[in-house]
């Protein structure tokens, strides 16, 4: 039996991988990843304390997650072919039309 | 009581016609005078018949309109009819017709321009004055009274072109704004300590006054930690700052001799019935007030005689014939001040109305005597006017004469009723009065003096220059309405000849006594008598006193009317009052009045750049700095957003980090 | 834990491989290249999953992740490739 | 093609630095937390049938859990919503085909290489942006 600590060091990890990639990479399509990335640190979290527990209400969680995961990614998606249509790449620092 | 159910008709009547002359005025055939005169003849139908239903013994006490009512306040519109509202709606329309009926002399035939304006002045001038009448509370009265003001404002200056009318609007407007400001804070305190304002009827304010000040009364009303006599004293000077603003009593009266650069039927109109007599009028209406508090009525007395005195004497020495008018006004309105201050509720009525009748008579005879002038109103460019302007100048002496007080003239029964006021009740009871009433009395042969000084200048003698040799003529509008009021400048007074009965013991020739003996109970002249506590003391007797007050202010006047015969009556009079000497140049001044109240307004501006300062700097100061400081600072942080995501998402992660460490420092997590 | 720890050694090993994989996934130029660590680093988290008794969710993550989300997003790596690779972003 | 993988060299890895930082505060709030030993699932029912009877919010779980019906429909609702939100933002502004990214990916500014679909006909001369 693993205790959860080294669960949660590992999501952690994970996390902050992809807090990295999103602070580091330009490209739109890596942050999408990215967020991937830390929304399974974050299902990795609730199976964790679910087997800490014996209680499944943490996996179903996931189950929500992982569905929530793939909607998202296809409105990333959508998200991206605007934004690649509109400034002609998916650099997310040009588009900058929010500026002040 | 179908006749009551007209009474806002005699207001919006007036109105009407304001709304007819400014709208359609220009295409009207005599620019909306019609209209006014067709008006005004309403009002005074109107009125007469509220007389005729008032001395059935009928009144009428009316909320119309209620705009709230919060709180136990009630602001309304409302309409109260009583012998002394319907003695003063027959004067009030009665001179407002006739002035619309002279303005077609003195303006139409004269070609002046802007008519319609003129015409929608006056009948706004007429409403204003008619609602104030029949206003049933004092909220309401000030509203009229406001707009009496502004109407004054907007007819004084009506003539906008020149350099002088629109000053004199604007003084005329300010002075008697400034009054105000205390009436205006006395409603307040009128309505926070009554809850009600109303003049008459079971809430009135007289009413719970009376009873707050009898035993055990005191709780009903809130009077803000004060004795109740101390509070109603100064709610009472309150209100009165209003009504020595607008009745031209010392030491606001400035405004009133330069009003006279309006067209002259205006000063008629503001003199005679409405602006002015505004203030006395509010006095009387809430006489049952003023009855508790013998402070404030010695003060009104005081005040009216001193102002009686002092007005008359400026009178003495002004060349233009309407400023010798003005004063006289001034002077005049003293004396009913000092009526209703010596408990003479209603002897001030009583020389209200012959006032009215008498001065306007005066103004309009000026008005056609300047009409002949071709607008010359220097009294030394006159003379001789007499054969060649009869009706005028008949009208005019029976004018003077009553002005004078000259038996049997309307103004010597009032001003004698007057005087025998302030005298009977100064002997029983308040030496104070007796001042006053000496002021009054002094006052007599200097109006007796002026009167006739400027009635022989104008009329007697030979014409000084060409324009007196061959004055312009006058039409019957302008003789109409002199011939009316000369009649009723002669007989007005008998209808209440009090010395007569006393003397005689005729009974019942007292009709204005009876008349406002009757009506609401609480607001009857017998009642107010009992709260005054005036007692009456005579010098040998009633009508020893009677007799005697009659004999010396006759004498009195006949004197200062001789010594004026006996100085200017030549062919060509000599400027006598030059030997007046410094005195003359005081007088010519009006005392410096103007200009100390300049030296005030100059000091009170330097106030107001001080406190303008206080505001810019410390009150402003803050709040300008809180807004550029606030413009500077987002003008910075805005560069934040860059509009790129990932400083958005740096920063949002720096505020995790940041709140991860407090959290964790303060929970103990490490 | 007397016995060898089995246990904790595949969970080292697949941590190492979870880590390194996204790790990879952030760090490496190419975007397609970043795609396939990604569905390694996925698929590394389904086995802890079937570590922690959540063989369903280990079913699902595979099916719905790996099957769905990375085609999809290979889907977009396509679709905004530009021709030229030297001017792919970042 | 096939290529192999490289690291990226160019960038700014400083804002990385935050996520470090953030890693640093987890771990060691995690290292310095102590846990008891897991329970696991010990009985001998399906959990994958738990999962079920517990999204469903059906008695006839062996495993502990709560009810998840309405947040299933719920989210349900909203994953929906957001599919049809990313399918609205894929359509091009003027003929409301998806794709219009296939279309201007593939060369910058000439329309005429679009992917015609109406066979050539009606050729617009400029008013197609």
């Amino acid at each position: 039996m693993v205790p959860a600590q080294y669960y949660l060091l590992l999501s952690a990890a994970m996390f902050c991988i992809g807090l990295f990639g999103i602070l580091t990479r330009k490209n739109a399509l890596l942050f999408l990843m990215s967020v991937e990335l830390m929304l399974t640190a974050g299902n990795i979290n609730f199976v964790a304390f679910s087997f800490q527990y014996g209680n499944l209400t943490g996996q179903v969680f996931s189950l929500f997650t992982i569905a929530l995961a793939a909607a998202e990614v296809a409105v990333g998606i959508g998200i991206i072919l605007v934004l690649y249509r509109n400034f002609r790449g998916v650099d997310v620092t040009q588009a900058t039309t929010m500026r002040w | 009581m179908a006749a009551f159910d007209y009474a806002p008709a005699i207001a919006l009547l007036p109105f009407a016609s304001f709304v007819i002359a400014l709208f359609a005025g220009r295409f009207l055939p005599k620019r909306g005078a019609l209209a006014g005169i067709l008006a005004t003849a309403g009002s005074l139908v109107l009125s007469i018949w509220m007389a005729l239903s008032v001395a059935a013994g009928n009144t009428y006490n009316e909320a119309l309109y209620t705009f709230v009512t919060a709180q136990g306040i009630n602001l309304h519109l409302g309409v109260l009819i009583d012998p002394l509202a319907a003695l003063m709606l027959i004067i009030v329309s009665l001179v407002a017709l006739l002035v619309h009926v002279f303005s077609l002399g003195y303006m139409n035939d004269e070609g002046e321009p802007g008519l319609p304006r003129y015409y929608a002045g006056l009948g706004l001038f007429s409403a204003s004055m008619l609602g104030f009448v029949i206003a049933d509370n004092l909220f309401m009265a000030f509203m009229f009274f406001e707009m009496v003001g502004l109407c004054s404002w907007l007819l004084i200056g009506h003539w906008y072109r020149d350099d002088a009318p629109p000053s004199a609007a604007k003084k005329a407007f300010l002075v008697t704004r400034f009054g105000d400001y205390f009436f205006l804070v006395g409603v307040v305190a009128v309505l926070a300590t009554f809850g009600s304002a109303t003049f008459a009827g079971e809430e009135s304010f007289p009413g719970l006054a009376e009873t707050a000040l009898g035993e055990g009364g005191a709780d009903a009303v809130s009077t803000f930690g004060f004795a109740p006599e101390t509070w109603f004293a100064i709610v009472g000077l309150l209100i009165l700052g209003g009504v020595i603003g607008k009745s031209a009593q010392f030491p606001l009266h400035t405004w009133l001799p330069d009003a006279m650069e309006g067209p002259t039927p205006v000063s008629a109109l503001i003199h005679a019935a409405t602006m002015v007599a505004a203030g006395v009028y509010l006095v009387a209406r809430m006489y049952g007030f003023y009855a508790l508090l013998p402070t404030v009525l010695a003060i009104i007395a005081f005040v009216g005689g001193f102002t009686a005195l002092f007005a008359a004497t400026m009178g003495v020495v002004k060349r233009e014939i309407k400023q010798v008018l003005a004063y006289s006004t001034i002077s005049q309105y003293g004396y009913m001040m000092l009526a209703l201050g010596a408990g003479g509720y209603v002897a001030a009525p009583f020389h209200l109305m012959t006032h009215a009748f008498f001065k306007a008579l005066l103004f309009l005879g000026a008005g056609a005597v300047i009409i002949a002038m071709h607008h010359n109103e220097n009294m030394w460019d006159m003379g001789g006017l007499k054969d060649r302007m009869p009706v005028t100048y008949w009208t005019f002496l029976a004018g003077s004469l009553a002005l004078a007080g000259i038996f049997p003239f309307a103004g010597f029964w009032s001003k004698d009723e007057v005087l025998y006021e302030a005298l009977i009740h100064g002997l029983g009871s308040s030496p104070l009065l007796l001042g006053a009433y000496a002021m009054g009395l002094l006052a007599v042969p200097i109006t007796a003096f002026y009167t006739f000084r400027m009635v022989l200048l104008t009329f007697h003698g030979e014409p000084r220059t060409d324009t007196a040799e061959n004055p312009h003529g006058v039409g019957w509008s302008v003789k109409t309405p002199l011939v009316v009021l000369g009649v009723l400048a002669v007989t007005a007074g008998f209808i209440n000849m009090l010395p007569v009965q006393k003397l005689l013991g005729i009974e019942g020739i007292d009709f204005l006594h009876e008349w406002l003996d009757h009506g609401f109970e609480g607001v009857t002249a017998h009642h107010y008598g009992d709260l005054t506590g005036y007692a009456s003391g005579y010098i040998g007797g009633e009508s020893v006193t009677v007799l005697l007050g009659v004999v010396v202010s006759l004498g009195l006047a006949l004197a200062g009317a001789g010594l004026a015969y006996a100085l200017y009556s030549g062919s060509d009079p000599d400027a006598h009052t030059d030997r007046l000497g410094d005195a003359k140049t005081v007088l010519m001044n009006n005392y410096y009045q103007d200009e100390y109240q300049v030296w005030l307004a100059d000091a009170t501006a330097r106030v107001a750049r001080a406190a303008d300062t206080f505001d810019q700097g410390i009150i402003d100061g803050p709040v300008n700095g809180v807004s550029s400081v606030s413009l500077v600072s987002g003008s910075r942080i805005k560069r934040v957003q860059t509009g790129i995501v990932t400083n958005y998402a740096a920063l949002l992660s720096l505020g995790l980090v940041a709140l991860l460490v407090v959290l964790g420092l303060l929970g103990g997590w490490f | 834990m007397a016995v060898l720890p089995y246990e904790a050694i595949a969970f080292a090993l697949f941590a190492l491989v979870t880590v390194t994989s996204s790790l990879g996934v952030v760090l490496v130029e190419d975007v397609w290249h970043s795609a396939l660590l990604l569905g390694v680093s996925l698929l590394s988290v389904a086995v802890h999953y079937v570590m922690l008794q959540a063989e369903f969710l280990a079913a699902m993550q595979i099916l719905v992740y790996v099957g769905g989300v990375l085609i999809l997003i290979t889907f977009a790596v396509m679709l905004t490739r530009v021709d030229d690779p030297k001017e792919t972003p970042s | 093609m096939t290529t192999r993988p490289e690291l990226r060299t160019d960038g700014n890895f400083l804002p990385g630095l935050i996520a470090l930082a953030l890693f640093g505060v987890l771990a060691a709030v995690f290292l310095t937390a102590s846990f008891p030993d897991p329970q696991g699932f010990t009985g001998d029912g399906s959990i994958t049938a738990s999962i079920g009877y517990a999204m469903f919010d059906l008695a006839g779980g062996v495993h502990p859990s709560e009810g998840f019906l309405v947040s299933f429909i719920v989210i349900a609702v909203v994953l929906d919503a957001a599919l049809d939100a990313a399918v609205m933002l894929a359509k091009t502004e003027e003929d409301g085909r998806i794709g219009g990214a296939l279309r201007i990916g593939s060369t910058d500014t000439d329309d005429d290489s679009a992917a015609r679909t109406d066979g050539g006909r009606d050729r617009p001369t400029g008013e197609d942006r």
